[in-house]
């Protein structure tokens, strides 16, 4: 059991220079209310993992307008031109990552392994420096684990032991995330007591999840 | 009947009954309009649901039940839907029947480029890359050429997606099948003659003694 | 849509000599009716791929009785004298593979990967005639894809799209293997319609199950 | 008090508030009876549950709820069940705080073998070598002898379950912990002396000042 936290609570946690995962897609799924909490104290420096930089004005594009940002580690920039006129300008770092070896890289994070052999990136500029491997005749790109200090999930309800459910497309990365970060905090729409949630229902446990932001008024 | 139009109509000939189908965001999204009478197809979102719908009416969206560019949209029936692991494992894994994508270039050799412009855009491959990889068949949606420029060329001068060739490129003037011997020139859009074609193109294609028109 | 067959029919499309996946833990989540269709036609020279051997008379137990097994791969026989036994008469093989390492195998295979770096079984007899692979400093035996000619899966509901949930314990292996075999065959405790079982609940999608086995009497 | 009660009753006070712990099939099994008083640990069962409960009443088990023996269990309030990917990647990434395993050997550089003796048993490793390579802390709960045999011995005769050395043994005479300077001798059980120790045990022993009674 643990009490849930405000917003504000939950940006101290993150400091500046961290590297933090923050679920969402398009901004759908991301924990609004923490990233405008970080927006407020002024994080800077941040490494972001995440499918995207949203829009500006939008999810991760809030962070990246108010320059909290010293690098983005995702797979789409296309909707987001502030991300993509810092990283021309050199005031930020862009990495680009495959979604899919994104989603694999993170899950072999949280699952203990070395790392995957991936076909995705094969024959374009993704393989550069990365080792190739043939199984069965097929070539596959070693892709190593991707880690971070802190993981920033939407919930759709959670309990207050952490266990999380997640809403249809708002699931996205949020999952993948809760397993490979060091401090874990999420924000649900909804928190329930425990046992409410049935055990077949549960995404994430809550001996994954460190802090509880607590539900929107 | 614009040329998005004919594109779309077009690649919709390319689904068969309960095959399991990725659209791109853009163009390819089109595609759903023109599923044939009577047959089922899944399309999947990859950002985390197969069967889905239109959008909802005014005031009925659901925040958390979007497409991949971030448009509400409706579950039918029997919908599921999952994380992103589980999303680019059916596509990686060979469960995804088909995939439409949107093209920069595609070159004599069937690779395709589409996720960035050195110097000039960077959108980022988002799950292009995945999707080339893995899906069964590649269909490429696309104008034939842009701002007056060929798409369809001897080399790639941007950098590619994958390396795998796609499966058929689809366009406001022609379908074209990438083969081992070099692009094949399938069909001519309604109306639209060899000769536009092979002026619109600066790979070069192989012509079958008959080449028809789409049947859209 | 499509029409749920009998345990007997399921049991025709497993021809003799296939490699065959087959769902549960000790026998718990289970297709125990396909399992005794398979015993009743006479199934011979399987390879079978799961958790374990069950116990004589039991799950997968049946098919080592009735001398349907020529191979079993599986991370457990120790509560199968039977199993034992053919093994050291040579009237079967068995292929020992860590528990995790057989999950993240068949999961690869479904994935799409190459396969998967995992630091389980360095140093021991499982590490021989793998390649090692250092990353970070560590080492990491090269685990490959799993796959199957077929699946045999058990699950808790099913709609006639074929979207499988499954219960508690008897989830293990079955939503792994679903997305690992050629055939993909469920036997569900329950049938409902297309459209009861909420997106988020469904655990295994449709499109993967080829054959759907009826409800129980 | 029996040797199993004594074992159990020390590898309990391993235990520490908001663990997430596996225990083996068997003798470790026990250990969830003494956990400490208003202390809160979640025991993960590897084939599928976190927070489970002691087998229900006559005719109110479930067939879908079982520990990894296959016996009847109970689920928790916020208990949370999943597939063998997921369970292992808890027990691998790092997420398992404590792993209590049964053993047979157990060699002077702290390596363990619990899976096999060969030409007599063949059990499979099931979940063990995941277990000890992944967990935070592995803790073998066994009898210090068997058969007259020593089971805590200079090197392995058994096949190893993993290279990497095991935190702590705890048998029915004694604490030991590996360390790399060789196996310390920590506790002894009640009433049971250091010479009746090292008799029972092949490997050498490193005799730290002060050996204290276990406090059970």
């Amino acid at each position: 059991m643990r009490k849930a936290i405000s917003p504000e609570d939950a940006a101290t946690l993150v400091p500046d220079g961290a590297s933090v995962m923050i679920g969402g897609f398009m901004a759908v799924g991301s924990p609004h209310r923490v990233i405008d909490a970080l927006v407020a104290r002024g994080a800077k420096g941040l490494t972001i993992i995440g499918n995207d930089t949203g829009k500006p004005g939008l999810g991760i594009g809030k962070l990246i307008d108010a320059g909290c940002v010293a690098r983005a580690i995702v797979s789409h920039i296309g909707t987001n031109p502030v991300t993509q006129k810092k990283m021309i300008a050199g005031e930020m770092q862009v990495d680009l990552v495959p979604q899919g070896t994104l989603a694999e890289r993170i899950r072999a994070a949280g699952a203990g392994l070395g790392g995957v052999l991936t076909p995705t990136g094969i024959g374009t500029s993704v393989a550069e420096g990365k080792q190739v491997i043939a199984v069965d005749g097929r070539d596959y790109l070693l892709e190593t684990p991707l880690r971070a200090d802190v993981a920033l999930l939407h919930a759709y309800e959670a309990d207050y032991y952490g266990n999380l459910t997640f809403r249809l497309t708002a699931t996205n990365f949020n999952p993948l995330m809760a397993m490979a970060a060091g401090i874990v905090i999420a924000e649900p729409d909804e928190i329930v007591p425990v046992g409410v949630i049935p055990p077949d229902h549960v995404r994430t446990p809550g001996i994954l999840v460190t802090h509880l932001v607590e539900r929107p008024r | 009947m614009d040329g998005k139009e004919i594109i779309a109509r077009r690649v919709a000939g390319e689904l068969r009954h309960r095959m399991l189908v990725n659209l791109g965001i853009g163009l390819p999204t089109l595609v759903s309009r023109y599923v044939p009478e009577g047959m089922v197809v899944a399309f999947q979102s990859e950002n985390g649901i197969i069967g889905f719908g239109a959008q909802p009416p005014d005031g009925m969206e659901d925040p958390n039940l979007t497409d991949a560019g971030g448009g509400y949209i409706s579950a039918l029936p029997g919908a599921y839907s999952f994380d992103s692991a589980m999303s680019f494992a059916l596509i990686r894994g060979g469960h995804l029947d088909m995939t439409v994508l949107g093209g920069l270039q595609v070159d004599a050799s069937g690779r395709l480029a589409n996720w960035m412009v050195p110097g000039r855009m960077v959108a980022g491959m988002g799950g292009a890359m995945d999707l080339v990889a893995g899906a069964k068949r590649v269909v490429i949606a696309m104008q034939h050429a842009a701002r007056g420029e060929a798409k369809i060329v001897p080399l790639l001068t941007l950098p590619p997606t994958a390396a795998r060739p796609v499966s058929l490129v689809v366009t406001d003037l022609a379908v074209i099948e990438p083969t081992p011997e070099g692009l094949v020139l399938r069909e001519r859009a309604p109306g639209v003659g060899v000769d536009e074609i092979l002026a619109a193109t600066t790979a070069p294609l192989i012509l079958p003694d008959a080449i028809p028109e789409m049947r859209l």
